[in-house]
């Protein structure tokens, strides 16, 4: 009798530990999808601390929510389906709004807006047209709407779908692509500035996709309640002047689209 | 800099990989257990949901298996809490991870151990019956003891088999030694540096739990041969 | 031991002071012997003799440390290895003078994933060169020549061990060879099994093969036998007509030995 | 409950994906096939300079998990300038290319094992009664020892097809859209896990199932001399 009311014990003790309940009515939490692989954006250090604006943006609405931040890493591939599962509670990781991703998640106001932009061995195209590109190997993240941009406009192209933004720029670098088509930002700072960056160079004007909607943090459709108050959070880090501050220590040029 | 840095990082990792690897064999011998036992059992019932069990889990990859687990598991857990009207239970990502994998491995140790219990011969069991020992006497005192010997080898070749596997958890999302490869090329474009680091880590703990293992085996192997001659 | 080695013009097989150790054992400590055109020679002697390393040392499966072979007047060129053994100088030349001696084993050494005609083929074929064409009708006569004709299409594993046993003798006559070599044949049968094939030996004695045959069967070494070699501790004690040695043993040893053989 | 208009919409992606799949299985099964009888008769040789080197490889390739070695190739050795600079680039710049070097590499590594096992297996009377009618190594290899060992492999081996074909899902980490990546990439889509996977677990199943059969009838076929027949002959 005893061990029996002990084994239950164990075993109830053991399903809570899985099962931990967490964020019931009032979270003291805030678990947060970021990637990890976007610098300058979200980036993670040597010492697996995460860094980058999206890190510092998601730090500064926790501090005006009162909450703790849980970041938790996820491959952007998973990003919403793991946000639906409830793996965690909003995503953070440059995510553009777009009319597609609406069906599946709802989005806070923008925290930045940055084009897309295609990048090349400097000199090797004319231009990015799809007739100039024609028949050439095209890498972009996967699952993004860059991804949607390409396969609906460049049809004639091959596109490779890479399952970072990192990876993206690795393949244009070792030759695996001829092209390839990513956050401008991204480009620029992460890939033309570094040595394996060399001889490449930025094709074509910078291309706004999702009607120049912007990046913004997603959140469960069933959660308006956090969704009001991030971007209360947000407009209180704008007009503040915390977020410009933010911004300038990444960037010497305007990122927030307004 | 050693590993451009990342040295501490991976190390990190390599206690990650070790710490899944052994959560998951723990509860993998717990299936295997069950597993074994049901299809021993005579139960018509219980072997037969222990024969789809080994079926399914031998006719898919791990790494379906790990997603269609990890990602249907949290929506079914999801679905269940709120028909309960629970609100929503979080799986710990390293839990569902070593569940998956302890799940997986738990079809083949249930093999492994079944086999195993199939070698003792039976006359033994039927002498401890001949004396008024009761099941779990024999259980506890006969079959397991000499189970252990008999699943050795079995069981050397699938813990060497889920160390890897591990690596999988890695797409899953799991801080693993893959998981901080991958990260530390991505930020260092030196890939080959580093996957051939944790390749090497990986081949130093097999190595290592081989000549544990097969240390272990003699041992046991020893003791029953005093016995028998 | 000289009267029996009186040349002959028809000399098959000769071999001279072979020796052989086994790591510090010395089982063979020079054993001369010869076969003529037609004999048959029984090589009895108790276990640990060494009757069957003298016959396995005729084909090199074991390598000799010292003697000579000569298979119809042509040597097998020998040279010391690393360990001290003698090898073939000539992989090609050994080749050759195995297919001359052909082999049957206690333990018949078919091959497990050919039937009884594809045992009996192969090594016509390839050693031989014989056709495909040629080699079966020559397999089925030989089969047939054992009596298992009928179990051609059969794999060892489905064969009786007198079938198999006649199935190998029929692979050893398909090489049509000079010297036939018997390893204890009938040792490894049920007792019921033994007589079909000593049946099958005496038919190929009559026909006036050369034979060499290590056995334990007293009765087969007295009745077929041309001549009779008692080896004792890898020496021949005594050697000569049937007649003669069982009948009538000289040494000590060979009198207890046939008196424990005959119980 | 079942979204069937979701299955009936990814049906073709997921036909797609088995092609690949079946392809990636076949061209490193074949690659594997052949690499791994010259390299198993070197890993039972008694010389050691051909059989420890097999060792090595095969020690090493079983001793490190599969999706790390598809990492150091597709993305590991594009680190090396030279490699990148040699001629050898345009292969290992494909994706495909690399993918079927790492599965076939991996792969060989273990039939070579499965292979060894069963040369090691041999009766030691086979082989000396084909040396005893005069038979060439060679000869002795091709016709006796290869055959009856591959014969003996052929269980094990079935096991290895079947573990190949899971570990072609794998594929799915470098940019091939193969059966997993397919079903991965309808999840993302349209969030229905059971769907996606369920599906793709389907296919699995079959192909699984039809490798297993596959052997089976192969083993009826070469092993016949294995099984006992249904009259027991008598064997000494």
């Amino acid at each position: 009798m005893l061990k029996r009311t002990f084994l239950s014990a164990a075993g109830a003790a053991a399903l809570a530990l899985i099962l931990a309940p967490s964020a019931i009515a009032q979270a003291p939490k805030l678990r947060i999808g970021v990637e990890g692989n976007y610098p300058p954006f979200s980036m993670i250090a040597p010492d697996g601390k995460l860094g980058g604006f999206d890190i510092d943006i998601a730090n500064a609405i926790c501090n005006e929510l009162k909450a703790e931040c849980v970041f938790v890493q996820q491959e952007f591939d998973g990003m919403i389906p793991a946000l639906n599962a409830r793996k965690f509670d909003m995503i953070v990781a440059s995510m553009t709004i777009t009319e597609a991703r609406k069906k599946s998640v709802d989005f806070s106001d923008p925290y930045y807006d940055v084009p897309s932009r295609f990048v090349a061995k400097a000199g090797a195209f004319a231009d990015h047209s799809p007739a100039a590109l024609k028949g050439k190997k095209i890498v972009v993240l996967r699952n993004s709407p860059r991804a949607a941009y390409l396969a609906e406009n460049y049809k004639d192209s091959e596109v490779v779908l890479a399952g970072k933004e990192t990876e993206v720029y690795m393949e244009l670098a070792v030759g695996r692509a001829d092209v390839a088509f990513g956050s401008s930002v991204v480009s620029a700072e992460a890939f033309l500035k570094k040595p394996e960056g060399k001889g490449f160079a930025q094709l074509g004007p910078a291309i706004r996709i999702g009607a120049g909607s912007g990046v913004g943090i997603a959140v469960r459709k069933d959660d308006e309640a956090l969704r009001t108050r991030i971007n209360a959070a947000l407009a209180a880090l704008k007009s503040s002047g915390r977020y410009k501050a933010m911004a300038d220590k990444y960037f010497d040029f305007d990122i927030s689209g307004s | 800099m050693f590993l451009h840095g990342y040295f501490p990082a991976i190390l990190e990792g390599l206690r990650s990989t070790l710490l899944i690897s052994a959560t998951s064999l723990s509860i993998a011998c717990l299936f295997g257990l069950i597993g074994a036992g049901a299809k021993l059992s005579g139960s018509r019932l219980a072997g037969l949901a222990a024969d789809i069990y080994t079926t399914l889990i031998r006719g898919l990859p791990e790494l379906v298996l790990l997603l269609l687990i990890f990602y249907g598991g949290q929506i079914m857990v999801n679905a269940l809490a709120d028909r309960a009207g629970l609100g929503y239970f979080d799986i710990n990502p390293f839990l569902a991870g070593t569940l998956t994998l302890g799940f997986i491995f738990g079809a083949y140790l249930t093999e492994t151990f079944r086999g195993a219990i199939l070698a003792i011969p039976r006359g033994q069991m039927e002498a401890g019956k001949a004396y008024g020992m009761t099941q779990g006497q024999i259980l506890r005192r006969i079959i397991l003891p000499q189970m252990v010997r008999h699943a050795i080898p079995g069981f050397t070749n699938n813990w060497l088999v889920m160390i890897k596997a591990t690596a999988l958890l890695s797409i899953i999302g799991l801080d693993d030694m893959v998981h901080r490869a991958n990260l530390a090329s991505a930020a260092t474009r030196a890939p080959f540096t580093f996957y051939a680091t944790i390749a090497g880590l990986y081949l130093a703990v097999t190595t290592i739990s081989i000549l544990l293992l097969g240390w272990v085996e003699r041992r046991f192997s020893l003791g029953v041969r005093k016995v028998e001659f | 031991m000289s009267m029996a080695m009186a040349a002959s013009p028809v000399e098959k097989l000769r071999a001279e002071g072979l020796r052989k150790s086994f790591g510090t054992v010395e089982v063979l400590k020079g054993v001369t012997l010869a076969a003529n055109s037609g004999d048959v020679i029984a090589m009895i002697g108790s276990s640990g003799s060494g009757k069957s390393t003298v016959l396995r040392c005729l084909n090199l499966l074991e390598k000799p440390n010292a003697g000579r072979i000569i298979v119809s007047g042509e040597e097998l060129r020998l040279a010391p290895d690393r360990r001290g053994e003698l090898d073939a100088e000539d992989p090609q030349q050994l080749q050759r003078m195995r297919a001359r001696l052909a082999m049957v084993f206690q333990q018949f050494n078919l091959w497990g994933h050919m039937t009884a005609l594809e045992n009996v083929i192969e090594a016509p074929i390839r050693v031989l060169g014989l056709s495909r064409a040629e080699a079966v009708a020559r397999a089925e006569r030989y089969l047939a020549r054992v009596g298992v004709s009928h179990r051609k299409d059969a794999y060892p594993s489905h064969m009786s061990g007198g079938e198999q046993q006649r199935v190998a003798i029929a692979r050893a006559l398909a090489m049509e060879p000079e010297v036939m070599l018997f390893d204890e044949p009938t040792s490894a049968l049920d007792p019921e099994l033994v007589g079909e094939v000593l049946r099958v030996m005496r038919s190929l004695a009559e026909e006036g093969r050369t034979m060499l045959v290590v056995t334990h069967e007293m009765g087969f070494a007295r009745e077929v036998a041309s001549r009779v070699i008692f080896l004792h501790r890898g020496v021949i004690e005594e050697e000569g007509p049937p007649g003669q040695v069982l009948s009538n043993p000289s040494s000590e040893r060979l009198q207890s030995f046939l008196a424990n053989s005959l119980k | 409950m079942i979204d069937w208009a979701l299955i009936a919409e990814s049906w073709p992606l997921y036909l797609n994906g088995l092609k690949i799949s079946l392809i990636l299985m076949a061209i490193s099964v074949s690659a594997s096939f052949l690499l791994s009888v010259p390299l198993a008769i070197a890993r039972v040789s008694p010389n050691p300079w051909l059989s420890k080197p097999v060792f090595l490889y095969t020690y090493v390739i079983r001793g490190t998990p599969l999706l790390v070695q598809l990492y150091m190739i597709y993305f590991g050795l594009a680190q090396f300038e030279w490699l990148r600079e040699s001629i050898a680039w345009p292969l290992f710049r494909n994706a495909w290319f690399c993918a079927w070097l790492a599965f076939a590499l991996n792969s060989t590594a273990y039939t070579t094992e499965i292979l060894a096992g069963a040369l090691r297996q041999t009766p030691s009377g086979e082989l000396e009664a084909a040396r005893s009618l005069g038979m060439s190594t060679a000869t002795i290899y091709g016709r006796i020892l290869l055959p009856s060992a591959i014969r003996r492999a052929l269980p094990q081996y079935g096991n290895e097809l079947v573990m190949v074909m899971h570990a072609t899902s794998i594929a799915s980490a470098v940019t091939i859209v193969e059966l997993t990546r397919t079903a991965r990439d309808v999840y993302y889509n349209h969030l229905a896990p059971f769907e996606a996977f369920g599906l793709v677990a389907l296919f699995y199943f079959v192909i699984t199932f039809a490798l297993v059969g596959l052997v089976k009838l192969l083993e009826g076929r070469f092993l016949r001399h294995l099984r006992p027949m249904s009259t027991p002959s008598k064997a000494a």
